[in-house]
């Protein structure tokens, strides 16, 4: 299986966001770059509105993640509830 | 460090980019002229197209109108991509709170019925002309020449996706969701002979080759003629009839049109001004459309407001043609 | 009756699905021309998937706000002065080269994708070209805005839209993207939706900005981070496209892996400027050319191809032979700038000792083998007062129109060179990779406008190399050029800074 | 392979017909394993330029600044004309032995291993 990844802009609401990631994907690896943070994980990563906005205390909309996000690997499908990115093979 | 630095060794060296100072002198700019003139490439491009190689890949031959300066159309709202979204960012604002309103206190229960069906037949499949208006616009944007025209074509070509997005989403409110409304619209736009004037109109527009002539045909003659009658007069009739609430959720389009209207009107009124030849060929294109035009637009005319109605926005069209200096 | 909520997914497809109809006045082939003659077959447009589904108002909405963001920065940036605290006057060389090479681009992207976006006949590819197309023109705008304040402290920005139509290396990124543009519209979508947006312009921009970030620029990192997080949904787009192809029919795989060898191709050939601005021209490095090629080729890139396979698509054609290349191609380049610093819009140097140690490291295998005895002799001759400046003109690709500086991996001392008979006349390649290009599609690139053939044609003005600089470029001789030692732009730094 | 274009019969104009060149032909001269130039070199000449003027004045031109040219032995050199091996003729005219317009011109020099013995 080959990595996913997604890079975000290194900033506050980013952290939540990230933070987030790591709950809904225990064993993803985060790695802090200048002004920005790569998050991969093997196959697959999800992230879910629920848990973001637990962190962030309000509601988020999942196309909000479009404003911090800077690059990504891997196929995309997003709805309402939640951003998945996964390779098939 | 910097504290230290004596002020008079910080004076810039240039106030802008040497195109625009040879257009404006040497002074700073502002930043619709920086993002705009002379972006576009001119010379040297490599490769014919293959997909028209009678002409390069930017070229002033893809319309019969002639300018000396096709930076000469200087958008009067000044919009470059930030001015622009941020402007309609703030439209959008409020029209969400109009919507979000009107739905939350199921305002449509108050309209009468046979308001809303007339709605659903006369307004809602506007989306469809609103669809061909974007492809008319990207086009001109796509095959135009230079960047002050180009940008504006695809603002306004993104625009009518914003437009036909609100119609649909009127169609929604009044079927719950459930999408039978712009089903039935859609039905309308394709059978309803009220529509196939309007329909033939726009199928003929989108096949035009030259893009200032579909330019004139989509915003100058066709948008003008709807505006007046739809977002004018029909308003003005739904208002006077129980469904004054549909004016929430029209107010964007009426304010886009406001905004718009004065960008046409200068880019018609450039093109007139530049030559004789762009004068009769503009009076030209805009007699054969106009025609049609206002054949497509009779029976809607008559069944959304009564029989004045087209005359009245024809006049409305004409008096700002003259404006721009034709049909004088 | 309570409204039922919609899903985002049903909801983006009742409000730009089905604005769509079908003809009965005019025949739909008229409206869209383009789609047939490339030999892909469309059967069916509604299988398109919509990869993203911004409505128009949520995307001047969440646009808005970037924007916002972005111009408040670069108005403290200009009003502070944020030019001061870039790390050195260096660094500022490859925002020239970014202006004058990569910005031009984004605008031939947004007529690339208007284009595409009027033309496919699917309203959902459709409208996610046109997404794209306003995306690009964000782009451009949103960099000359960055550059402005550049611009008026330092030289070499001013003729930016000038030079790009005209200059020598200009050409190689302004031919990169006017062979796209003319192409077919697929063709175009494989060859800047998926091939340069999915997998390369990460190359470009991340590490880049990042770089930006490490050397104290601020106006950059912002409008680079502000325009990746467009990206995004581009390299989605980009994505959607190739799986759409390869899904409605299989006689376009064949169409669409050629297509994938040529861009993948021609990108990593146009890439070479971004490795020589990583490894020579960010005074603190990032990562090295060859890291960045790992991490974001090699390793994404593979994962994606793995992915693909599934459809019978492989690895780009000489995928080998650029694994090579990694270990060779920014020296290579910036020593072809170096030695040409005479005729470049921007100024070159030779690197520090501590930088040229930083080399040694990263490219053990390479760098004191082969090209620290360049920089040896380039010191030298400076010692001696003569700064080496190459005579003559150099012999460019007709394809990549790079001069032809890339060696042979077997045997990196040789310059690579590939020839081609069309139709009795020569011409010549870098590379198999570019040869190949020439060879599928001769009638096309027998139009490259190579500089240096323009200039001997007498269509540059001249007769000089320095006539053809200040008159046909529009250079400021002597000022943009040259070395940046002793340059006005190093004397205003030292100035501000207070270095004597 | 042809292009597939919209319309069969896609030509493009070729940019660098030789009658372009105001009586000129574009030769390419190249000097193998000498990296301190980036790439071979180009030079608009008259077809009947003898080849001797190519070594006494072309070639000063085109390399005159490395540190090992003037030890270059011409004798000696080895020759490719557009990938073939050639042995100049000096007195004939580029265009009797064979460089036509385009051809590259490369040479060796076996006994010159280039700046520190590194092929620059």
């Amino acid at each position: 299986m080959s990595k996913v990844y997604i890079a975000l802009q290194d900033n506050d609401e980013s952290r939540y966001i990230v933070e987030a990631i790591e709950e809904s994907n225990p064993d993803s690896t985060v790695i802090h770059q200048p002004a920005m943070i790569r998050i991969e994980r093997e196959g697959r990563l999800v992230i879910e509105r629920a848990v973001v906005e637990e962190k962030m205390g309000r509601d988020w909309d999942v196309q909000e993640l479009h404003i911090n996000l800077i690059t990504l690997g891997g196929n995309v499908d997003e709805d309402d509830d939640q951003f998945v990115l996964e390779w098939k093979q | 460090m910097t504290i230290e630095i004596k002020t008079s060794t910080l004076e810039p060296v240039r106030n802008t980019f040497a195109h625009i100072e040879r257009r404006f002198g040497d002074k700073p700019a502002t930043r619709y002229q920086e993002a705009t003139y002379d972006v576009a490439s001119e010379i040297n491009f490599h490769y014919k197209p293959l997909w028209q190689p009678e002409y390069e890949l930017n070229d002033t031959g893809r319309t019969a109108i002639v300018m000396e300066d096709w930076y000469a159309f200087k958008d009067p709202r000044q919009f470059y991509y930030g001015s622009y979204v941020q402007m309609r960012a703030k439209q959008q604002e409020v029209a969400e709170s109009n919507y979000s309103f009107f739905e939350k206190r199921n305002l449509a229960r108050l309209i009468p019925d046979e308001i809303q069906r007339k709605v659903i037949r006369l307004l809602v499949p506007l989306r469809h002309v609103e669809q061909a208006a974007n492809l008319n616009n990207v086009y001109g944007s796509s095959l135009g020449y230079g960047t002050a025209i180009t940008q504006a074509l695809l603002y306004n070509g993104m625009d009518r996706l914003g437009n036909a997005q609100y119609l649909s989403r009127i169609g929604l409110i009044l079927d719950s969701n459930s999408g039978d409304a712009l089903n039935e619209a859609k039905r309308y736009w394709m059978d309803d002979a009220i529509w196939q004037g309007v329909r033939s109109y726009c199928e003929a527009n989108i096949c035009v080759e030259d893009w200032f002539e579909s330019f004139v045909a989509q915003d100058a003659i066709l948008d003008g003629l709807i505006y007046e009658l739809v977002y004018l007069q029909f308003d003005q009739w739904l208002a006077d009839n129980g469904g004054q609430d549909f004016s929430m959720l029209t107010e964007f389009i009426q304010n886009w049109n406001k905004d718009t209207n004065r960008w046409v009107d200068a880019v018609v009124k450039i093109a007139a001004a530049e030559s004789d030849a762009n004068k009769q060929l503009l009076e030209q294109w805009i007699g054969t459309w106009k025609a049609k035009a206002l054949e497509a637009l009779a029976p809607l005319a008559e069944e959304m407001v009564g029989p004045e109605a087209l005359a009245i926005a024809e006049d409305a069209l004409v008096k700002r043609l003259n404006k721009a200096g034709l049909l004088k | 009756m309570a409204a039922k909520k919609l899903n985002i997914k049903d909801k983006y497809r009742l409000l730009t699905r089905d604005l769509d109809w079908d003809f009965s006045y005019e025949d739909r082939k008229q409206a869209f021309p383009y789609e047939e003659f490339e030999g892909i077959k469309i059967t069916d447009w509604n299988k398109w998937e919509d990869p993203f589904r911004l409505t128009m108002d949520s995307y001047w909405k969440y646009q808005a706000e970037k924007e916002k963001k972005l111009y408040a920065i670069f108005d403290a940036f200009s009003q502070n002065n944020g030019h001061l605290n870039v790390v050195d006057s260096r660094y500022v060389n490859a925002l020239k080269l970014f202006l004058t090479g990569v910005s031009p681009l984004e605008y031939q992207a947004y007529q690339g994708f208007a284009h595409v976006g009027r033309q496919f006949s699917g309203v959902g590819a459709r409208v996610a070209c046109q997404m794209q197309s306003l995306d690009e023109l964000r782009h451009v705008q949103t960099q000359i805005h960055a550059m402005s304040h550049y611009n008026k402290f330092f030289d070499g920005f001013q003729e930016f839209s000038h030079m790009h139509d005209r200059v020598w290396y200009l050409s190689v990124p302004r031919s990169f993207f006017c062979d796209a543009r003319s192409a077919g519209p697929f063709e175009f979508m494989v060859a800047i939706g998926f091939s340069f947006e999915y997998v390369l312009t990460n190359l470009l921009f991340v590490p880049f900005m990042s770089g930006a970030a490490h050397n104290g620029d601020m106006a950059t990192v912002t409008f680079g981070f502000s325009a990746q997080s467009d990206e995004a949904r581009h390299m989605t787009l980009g994505l959607e496209v190739i799986k759409f192809l390869l899904e409605q029919h299989e006689d376009n795989v064949p169409i669409v892996q050629k297509w994938i060898d040529k861009w993948f191709w021609r990108g990593t050939r146009l890439l070479t400027i971004v490795a020589m601005m990583m490894d020579y021209m960010l005074p603190n490095k990032v990562m090295s050319w060859k890291e960045a090629w790992e991490v974001y080729f090699e390793e994404a890139g593979g994962a994606l191809f793995k992915d693909l396979a599934r459809y019978g698509i492989r690895m780009p054609k000489y995928a080998e032979t650029i694994e090579k290349e990694k270990e060779h191609i920014s020296h290579q380049a910036w020593w072809t700038f170096y030695t040409h610093g005479h005729a470049a819009g921007f100024h070159t140097w030779i690197p520090s000792d501590k930088e040229l140690d930083w080399l040694s490291a990263q490219y053990p295998d390479t760098f004191d083998k082969y090209y620290r005895p360049l920089w040896e002799l380039a010191k030298e001759q400076e010692a001696k007062g003569e700064r080496f400046y190459t005579s003559g003109l150099p012999q460019l690709c007709q394809t990549c129109q790079i001069p032809m500086l890339f060696t042979e991996m077997d045997n990196p001392n040789q310059n690579s060179m590939r020839d081609s008979v069309f139709e009795d006349e020569r011409y010549h390649f870098c590379s198999d990779g570019c040869k190949d290009i020439f060879d599928e599609e001769p009638e096309k690139y027998v139009q490259s406008w190579l500089p240096v053939h323009q200039i001997f044609q007498g269509n540059c003005g001249g007769p000089g190399v320095e006539d053809v600089l200040s008159d046909y470029y529009k250079m400021n001789v002597g000022v943009d050029n040259m070395d940046i030692k002793g340059s006005p732009d190093e004397k205003r730094w030292n100035e501000w800074k207070g270095i004597a | 392979m042809p292009v597939y274009a919209l319309n069969p019969g896609y030509k493009g104009e070729r940019m660098d017909r030789v009658e372009n060149f105001h009586g000129n032909q574009i030769v390419y001269v190249g000097w193998d394993e000498h990296r301190m130039f980036c790439a071979a070199k180009a030079f608009p000449l008259p077809p009947s330029m003898p080849f001797a003027a190519v070594i006494e004045n072309i070639m000063p031109e085109a390399f005159g600044q490395h540190p090992e040219f003037s030890q270059i032995n011409w004798e000696t050199a080895e020759w490719l004309l557009d990938g073939e091996p050639f042995k100049p003729q000096l007195e004939a005219s580029l265009e009797a032995q064979g460089v036509g317009h385009k051809s590259m011109v490369r040479f060796k020099t076996p006994e010159l291993q280039g700046f520190q013995n590194a092929g620059v």
